[in-house]
């Protein structure tokens, strides 16, 4: 009767540790996966139109101490309702792009290189630049009768810029007598 | 001995390279990652060294397991002599397992979280708790070679009345772990328990080396693993092909790694026979392939079997290079070593019981490739060879186990206990 | 259970998911080349860092030329095969819907990539830290109540974002008003086991080299006959093996009791 | 356009280009709408349309002409609204005639028509004589109907290489939006301008579009899809040689003074039903005069009308870089514009570069034309030109306004501080005219034109380059405030505030506005008066997706232009459940929009813009015909089959003057029609686009697309390198078979065609050879927008070239 004895002991010794365990949770649902938080949570958000086509999307991009987050589509925009293409999609990568030019470059003639300059020396050697040009090429009369132009300089460009950056652009063009002024509506 | 060991023959120094070079190349792949060194693709994630290393490599380290079963547990206590062998290979081979799998594992140091994040349902996560098991369990059975060596009986006793809880436990939790059920946990502890009061008690003879009941857990614990080695493949119906997909690919994989389990005792002794001048009993090894015919006849069946019952039969007649693949694994791996078992002449020379037993070993890698590699279907642009690191650090693997397996048959009394303890 | 609808009948491929899905998990750019053989797509295939794609198909079905995109991405099934094959759960199905990761326990066996039948998730090769990645559904933005990165972008709505009851009814819906302009079936309303992200699509889905043919059993379905024997073989063989090592045993000792009983006599 | 019945896209690629408009024509297609895509390709655009219908590039005027023509025989035509909207009754000279492509008063010589030839019988009042039967042999209406009979549908398919039957369809459908109460829209982009008859081809689907009466009713109208965010603003600015802030024209030799000026531009009616808008004319330009000129603008010295340059000839962008070209510019300066990529046959423009003696760059990046001395196959060392390169912020570093296509300006606010040191380019304007006035304060040529300059934005007269100038001052000056106290109306406003809206504009020197149609813009001193910055989510009553209350519209947030032409002459809605506006007779009022002027419905032409009150079927100012015409395009594989005018008589071909300069490739060389064409993942030039990797990742290297039948005569298999061929340039690509291009059957030839995306150049992270190496110098007819949509080119593969 030592074994049935021994085996009942060793039984209920089992089931003691059994129910131990089952005391501490049985294992039936093991939750391990996370769920990370937005990455956008407390940023800085800010409204923006699309600089591509001309269509007109809205976007907001979020912000965070000075450095942008995120950039998606602003869902309250009446045009876009939050939509975006391939390229809105991709504006975040303009603002954080190595490529973007973050100092003013000078290419001397006949140099094979950039170099760096300051503010100060580009645009003192500009204006200088300009007057030289104009003043040279100035057409004050054509047949007698007056022109005021400057043939000389072309100015190009600005589809992308604001409204008012364009307005400055057109008033400064036209009061430094330019008239070969184009842009991007033409072509 | 010692003039071997200040000279080394011209195979030892390449086996050493061969392992030095694998080293190297492992690693390279944990500096550069696993792009770096192999073929691997996200359509194949999978490929050489699951095939080879792990799935085959698994199966031909089963040697252990049928062998200690065999002589603990079936009577067959005339083939003693080759269990330590084989024990001693399958520890050896699942070290080096568990090397090569920490190798092909991405994130080989979060391996603990296997044994804390329960996950019932994968197959997966039966293979990593068989592997840890069967590793532990193979250590145990292997320490009386080490106790015995350095005559450490004080360790031997208490290793004796501490095996046996120690796997109940082990077998208890493992339970646990696959089933969430303590009903289960009870049922099995319960079994394991009387088993041990019994031989305790006298009411069932017991082996005066080896608890039992870790021979029993080791049967277990493998049969489980071999079994779960197929298992995870039943989630690919969709890409595995139709040759090899059959939801009985568990009990095919099982059955095949018993069945390989007395070739590769051969191989392994008859290899370690030219390596160590060493004379194995013959007569052990032709009794053992007495029984190869059997196996492989049943195998035969049962894998044609399944097809006919599958509808596959037709897939064999294809012209693509699974079919190819298909045909040589089982002429190689099967017909011809069943025509050679048969053959009497072929059975009872030296010579022919090993060519016999490699061809065996060697269909049954092919079949694990073809199940592992050459049957998974993934887009047509896709394709999958090993690289050549891959092999190597395949090779560098093997070469490391055989100087270990070569260090330890030398050092340890694995061929002197057939004179020790005879039973 | 959130859900996504994408139809293909909509999309007009102009990718914002494909960026804003980039955009929004902060997935770095592949180098990619022209990739000649399927029109505009690029990158190739789905990777580590694409998590979702735009194929465009040019097809001809009842002698109409059409050209279609799709979408590739996670499917979120809901029983999905990759949750059920890690080891560790490292992969999981949330209750909102999304199948999410986490890293910090996955061992990068790669079983997911293997038992995948959409050929998802995705695995590092070239890192030494290397992680398995895929499409979350946007499981932090849908957790703070918004949809989707991919979903919003849409300019033509072709991926829709809700509860995955209302999507299939609204699917139901536009292809019984337009029987001629879709094709009858919901692609992910009952693949494997049905899926939280479905598509509709006015040609055959082979065209879209979408896979036909699985089965609409989840495919934990086909594991589950592997796994669910385990403790009766365990006990089976607990109680077998005792038994054979004993009647075995038991013959030997009496055998060789009687030897050497015999012998003594 | 989610209010439209029938969307016929034409000449755009909207899916791809302007991918979120679509948005609203699948709200349409939601609501039954049935889109018409015809493009030589079957683009992205195609396959979300309804119908796909092809056609050889170039021959716009053909296909739309043919759609004339089954509107006219069929009398699918919206009576009411022609008869009283358009010019159509109207009697025309007897000394015109059209014979053999041509029409009366050409001049061979000067390629150009006398275009008193075209003009309308006066009535004893000075007025046009009408007949409302529209059967008089010489009115509009019958002139048009007799041009466009010769062509019909198989005509029409034999210039086209349309198939017929889906040809007709779209005739059918189309046309189908004739009766009142059904609208069509039509949409075009650059692909309906970029040709020698550019302006010709919009005529044409303006004039379709006015016979079935689509035009100012919402989901109707021609819209131009633009390519760039503020090109809309921009234009409105007048970045352009020949127009001034609002559209003003820029000054000529011919006016010496501004009472001279102010003459030849006031147009002039004697119908009192004619709002003639232009009419106010020197409230304008005095206005803009003083915003420019400040207090230095008095009557006394014409408000500074003489610093304004005055121009005797053409100025366009062609123009500007043969100018270069012949050294006759030194210096250049642009702003965020890439003409080493975007412009024509741009080997010669990159060329005209090195003439340059300096050149001032304002970017982002290094775009390709910054870097035009280091482009492949020039050597640096000959290259004399001193290049600025001045690093400006993006358009979420900086604050201001745009405007896009539907001419909603809206308002973009800072996000982040600028990358590095770059600047806005408001900022850089503003130092650089500080720079040069500092020069010009010593003296020069005409100072006073700089120094007299109205300048101050607020961040003082020193450069700081911390500082930015105060954009809402430049906001408030285009806007226009008064520059004295006075009194309109019984109001009282006081210097310094803010003109509410442009008909408070005055002549006299009283206000200032530097552009009178964004007068209402920024209505008072504070920021919340910035009506640019609205974010009302209000829709109109009737949801057609006007949004009143959002941004702010020019002019005086009015939505749709010409919205009177909405309704019938009692002010009902012609199509009521979309109405724009509509006439409450118990209010007297007008409802919805902002209408064209607050008359009663009937007292005034609905066309205020046009000093005759009606739309123009007929257009007597055009320098190439008063109706379109087909013409080839200047390179063509076949010759006109409408007439022996082979190209269209009135352009400016610039290679007869310099062969070598301008080649011009003949189909024996050059067999097949080559067009460029952009995608939806790159943007213009490229320098926005192919500088960030997730869209470089998409589209990263240069492609040519080819049909499956070219490809097999050439034997180019798909990814194949190929070499694209013109007579200017060569590039190379990969190739792209496909079936989306199809070989086109042509008057009894096949004709094959190839297109070629044009982003690419040799600066930015992703490169490859840039289409308008191809394109040819020649320009509309009265635009002189280049022609790069059609030319001949060549094609074939580059020998050991595979992908």
């Amino acid at each position: 009767m030592k074994i049935s004895r021994r085996s009942f002991l060793g039984t209920t010794g089992a089931s003691a540790l059994g129910t131990a365990i089952s005391l501490l949770g049985t294992p039936e649902k093991v939750q391990a996966a996370k769920v990370p938080k937005m990455k956008t949570l407390l940023t800085k958000e800010s409204t923006t139109i699309c600089p591509y086509c001309a269509v007109g999307c809205g976007l907001i991009v979020s912000a965070r101490e000075g450095k942008v987050v995120n950039i998606e589509g602003d869902p309250d925009h009446p045009i876009n309702e939050g939509s975006l293409c391939s390229k809105g999609s991709a504006l975040y990568q303009v603002a954080v792009n190595e490529r973007r030019l973050g100092a003013v470059r000078y290419r001397a003639p006949g140099s094979d290189k950039w170099e760096e300059k300051t503010w100060e020396w580009a645009l003192e050697e500009i204006a200088k630049r300009i007057k030289k040009t104009r003043d040279e090429s100035f057409v004050e009369r054509e047949d007698g009768k007056i022109v005021n132009r400057t043939d000389g300089i072309a100015c190009l460009g600005g589809a992308a810029l604001d409204n008012e950056e364009c307005y400055l652009y057109s008033k400064l063009a036209r009061a430094m007598g330019i008239t070969y002024l184009e842009h991007q509506a033409r072509i | 001995m010692k003039s071997e060991l200040t000279k080394p023959s011209i195979g030892q120094t390449i086996l050493w390279l061969l392992a030095g070079f694998g080293i190297v190349l492992v690693l390279y792949r944990f500096l550069m990652g696993l792009g770096a060194v192999t073929n691997l693709s996200d359509g194949y994630p999978w490929g050489l060294w699951i095939g080879f290393d792990i799935m085959a490599g698994g199966a031909l380290a089963a040697g252990g397991f049928v062998m200690a079963g065999t002589v603990y547990l079936f009577g067959g206590r005339k083939f003693h002599a080759l269990a330590r062998t084989a024990i001693l290979t399958a520890f050896l081979g699942y070290l080096l397992y568990i090397f090569g799998l920490c190798v092909d594992l991405g994130r080989p140091w979060n391996i603990w979280a296997a044994i804390f994040f329960w996950n019932r349902d994968s197959p997966m996560f039966e293979v990593s708790w068989c592997v840890m098991l069967y590793t532990t369990v193979l250590l145990l059975e292997f320490l009386p070679v080490v106790f015995e060596k350095y005559r450490m009986e004080k360790f031997q006793t208490y290793w004796k009345s501490f095996v046996p809880w120690l796997i109940i436990v082990m077998l208890g939790l493992f339970t646990l772990a696959m089933t969430y059920s303590f009903i289960w946990v009870f049922v099995i502890v319960l079994v394991l328990l009387a088993w041990e009061i019994a031989m305790r008690t006298g009411v069932m003879p017991r082996d005066k080396q080896m608890p039992i009941l870790l021979i029993i857990a080791g049967v277990m614990i493998s049969t489980m693993y071999q079994a779960s080695l197929g298992s995870l493949f039943l989630f690919v119906p969709h890409k595995l092909h139709a040759l090899w997909y059959t939801p009985i690919l568990p009990l095919l994989f099982l059955f095949s790694a018993i069945m390989t389990a007395p070739a590769m005792v051969t191989f392994e002794t008859l290899m370690s026979e030219n390596m160590l001048k060493h004379k194995a009993n013959f007569n052990l090894l032709t009794s053992l392939a007495r029984v190869m015919p059997y196996l492989l006849g049943f195998y035969l069946l049962l894998k044609v079997g399944d097809l006919v019952v599958r509808g596959a039969v037709i897939e064999a007649f294809m012209l693509n290079g699974q079919a190819v693949s298909w045909w040589m694994e089982i002429t190689i791996g099967i017909i011809v070593p069943l025509i050679l078992f048969l053959t009497p002449e072929i059975r009872s020379t030296r010579r022919g019981l090993l060519w016999s037993s490699i061809l065996v070993v060697v269909g049954l890698v092919w079949n694990r490739l073809n199940v592992s590699v050459v049957g998974i279907i993934v887009q047509e642009w896709e394709t999958y060879y090993p690289l050549w690191s891959e092999i190597f650090i395949t090779v560098g693997i093997i070469s490391i186990g055989l100087i270990i397996f070569k260090f330890a048959v030398k050092n340890l009394p694995i061929y002197a206990s057939e004179t020790t303890s005879s039973v | 259970m959130k859900a996504m609808l994408i139809d293909a009948t909509r999309c007009i491929g102009c990718r914002g998911c494909q960026v804003s899905c980039k955009e929004w998990n902060n997935l770095p750019s592949e180098e990619t080349e022209f990739f000649a053989s399927k029109g505009y797509q690029n990158p190739r295939d789905l990777s580590s860092k694409t998590w979702t794609l735009i194929t465009y198909n040019e097809v001809k079905v009842r002698n109409r030329f059409d050209w279609v995109f799709g979408k590739l991405q996670c499917f979120h099934c809901n029983e999905p095969a990759c949750a059920t094959a890690c080891p560790v759960h490292a992969l999981e199905k949330t209750e909102a819907g999304p199948v999410v990761y986490n890293a910090s326990i996955c061992l990068g066996c790669r079983y997911c990539q293997l038992a995948c039948p959409f050929k998802v998730p995705r695995f590092e090769w070239e890192k030494a830290l290397p992680k398995i990645t895929k499409c979350t559904m946007c499981a932090d933005r849908v957790e703070a109540g918004e949809e989707p990165a991919c979903s919003k972008a849409c300019p033509t709505d072709a991926i829709i974002f809700g509860d995955r009851e209302t999507l299939i009814v609204e699917a139901e819906d536009r292809i019984r008003n337009n029987p001629r302009g879709y094709v009858h079936h919901i692609y992910g309303k009952n693949e494997v086991g049905g899926t939280c992200v479905m598509h509709l699509s006015n040609v055959p889905f082979e065209e879209l080299s979408f896979a036909t043919d699985l089965p609409e059993k989840s495919l934990t379905d086909f594991v589950k006959h592997g796994m669910q024997p385990i403790p009766f073989v365990l006990a089976g063989l607990g109680v077998a093996l005792g038994a054979i090592s004993w009647i075995v045993n038991r013959r030997i000792e009496n055998k060789e009791k009687l030897h050497s009983e015999g012998g003594q006599q | 356009m989610m209010n439209t019945d029938v969307a016929m896209i034409m000449g755009s690629n909207m899916a791809e280009n302007h991918p979120i408009a679509s948005k609203w024509l699948t709200r349409a297609k939601e609501k039954g709408a049935l889109i018409i895509s015809c493009d030589p390709r079957y683009t992205r655009t195609s396959s979300f349309a309804d119908i796909y219908c092809k056609f050889r590039s170039g021959t716009d005027i053909a296909f739309v002409g043919g759609i004339i023509n089954y509107a006219l025989q069929n009398n699918y035509i919206q009576r009411d609204y022609v008869v009283n909207y358009t010019n159509a009754s109207f009697i025309i000279t007897n000394k015109f005639s059209f014979y053999d492509g041509l029409f009366s008063g050409y001049n061979p010589n000067s390629r150009a028509y006398d275009k008193s030839n075209w003009v309308y019988v006066l009535d004893a009042q000075g007025n046009p004589r009408k007949d409302p039967t529209l059967q008089h042999p010489r009115c509009v209406f019958q002139l048009m109907k007799k041009h466009y009979q010769r062509y019909d549908i198989d005509t029409v398919c034999k210039i086209t290489g349309a198939p017929r039957d889906v040809y007709e369809k779209v005739c059918r459908h189309y046309t189908s939006t004739w009766a009142s109460n059904r609208v069509g829209t039509w949409l075009y982009a650059m692909g309906s301008t970029q040709h020698t008859h550019g302006t010709q081809n919009i005529r044409t689907y303006a004039m379709l579009q006015l016979l079935l009466g689509n035009v100012g009713l919402a989901g109707g109208g021609i819209n131009a899809l633009r390519g760039e965010s503020n090109v809309q603003g921009s234009t409105d600015m007048c970045l352009l040689f020949h127009i001034l802030p609002g559209y003003l024209k820029s000054p000529t030799i011919n006016d010496q003074t501004l009472a001279q000026y102010i003459r030849n531009y006031t147009p002039r009616t004697n119908d009192p039903k004619s709002a003639n808008w232009w009419g106010n004319y020197s409230k304008y330009i005095v206005s803009l005069l003083k915003a420019w000129y400040g207090d230095n603008a008095t009557a006394n010295n014409d408000y500074g009308y003489n610093y304004l340059p005055k121009r005797s000839g053409d100025y366009s962008h062609i123009s500007l870089f043969e100018a270069i070209y012949s050294e006759q510019i030194k210096g250049f300066i642009i702003f965020g514009q890439n003409p080493a990529v975007g412009g024509p046959n741009a080997n010669k423009e990159r060329k005209a570069l090195d003439k340059l003696d300096w050149m001032v760059a304002v970017d982002l990046w290094e775009t390709e034309t910054a870097a035009f001395w280091k482009r492949p196959g020039v050597k640096p060392e000959d290259i004399n030109t001193e290049v600025f390169l001045l690093p400006a912020c993006s358009s979420i570093e900086k604050e201001g306004s745009i405007t896009n296509s539907g001419r909603w300006a809206q308002w973009r606010y800072k996000a982040v501080e600028p990358v590095g040191d770059s600047k806005s380019d408001l900022w850089i304007l503003d130092a650089i005219y500080k720079s040069l006035k500092k020069e010009y304060e010593k003296g020069g040529v005409l100072p006073e034109a700089i120094t007299k300059l109205h300048w101050d934005y607020g961040n003082g007269d020193e450069i700081d380059p911390h500082l930015e100038p105060d954009v809402h001052i430049v906001a408030k000056e285009f806007n226009g405030y008064f520059m004295k106290d006075i009194t309109v109306n019984d109001r009282a406003y006081k210097k310094g505030e803010q003109v509410p809206s442009f008909s408070l504009l005055r002549d006299d020197g009283s206000t200032c506005s530097g552009n009178w149609l964004y007068c209402n813009s920024y209505i008072g001193s504070e920021k919340k008066d910035n009506k640019m910055a609205r974010r009302g989510k209000k829709d109109a009553v009737n949801k057609i997706g006007l949004y009143p209350e959002w941004a702010w519209c020019w002019p005086v947030n009015r939505r749709i232009l010409y919205n009177r032409a909405s309704v019938d002459l009692n002010g009902r809605p012609w199509s009521p459940k979309r109405y724009v506006i509509q006439w409450n007779n118990e209010t007297k009022k007008w409802e919805g929009d902002v209408p064209d002027g607050g008359w009663a419905p009937g007292d005034r032409y609905p066309f205020i813009m046009k000093p005759d009150g009606h739309a123009w079927l007929w257009a007597s100012n055009l320098n190439d015909g008063p109706i379109p015409e087909h013409y080839e395009p200047l390179e063509s594989p076949i010759e006109n089959p409408m007439s022996s005018q082979q190209v269209n008589p009135a352009i400016k071909l610039w290679h007869e003057s310099n062969p070598e300069g301008n080649p011009v490739g003949d189909s024996e060389r050059f067999p097949i029609v080559g067009t460029t064409y952009r995608v939806s993942e790159h943007w213009q030039a490229g320098a926005m686009t192919r500088n960030l990797p997730w869209l470089a990742e998409l589209v990263p290297d240069v492609f040519a697309e080819l049909s499956v039948e070219l490809a097999r005569q050439k034997g180019i298999k798909n990814g194949d390198r190929v070499i694209v061929e013109t007579a200017r340039g060569k590039m190379e690509a990969y190739s792209l078979v496909t079936r989306r291009f199809e070989p086109f059957h042509v008057n009894g030839k096949i004709i094959h065609e190839i297109g070629v995306i044009w982003h690419f150049g040799y600066a930015a992270l992703v490169q490859g050879d840039s289409a308008n190496m191809l394109t040819p110098h020649v320009g509309d007819a009265n635009t002189m927008i280049p022609e790069y949509k059609a030319f001949l080119c060549n094609v074939y593969k580059k020998e050991g070239g595979v992908a």
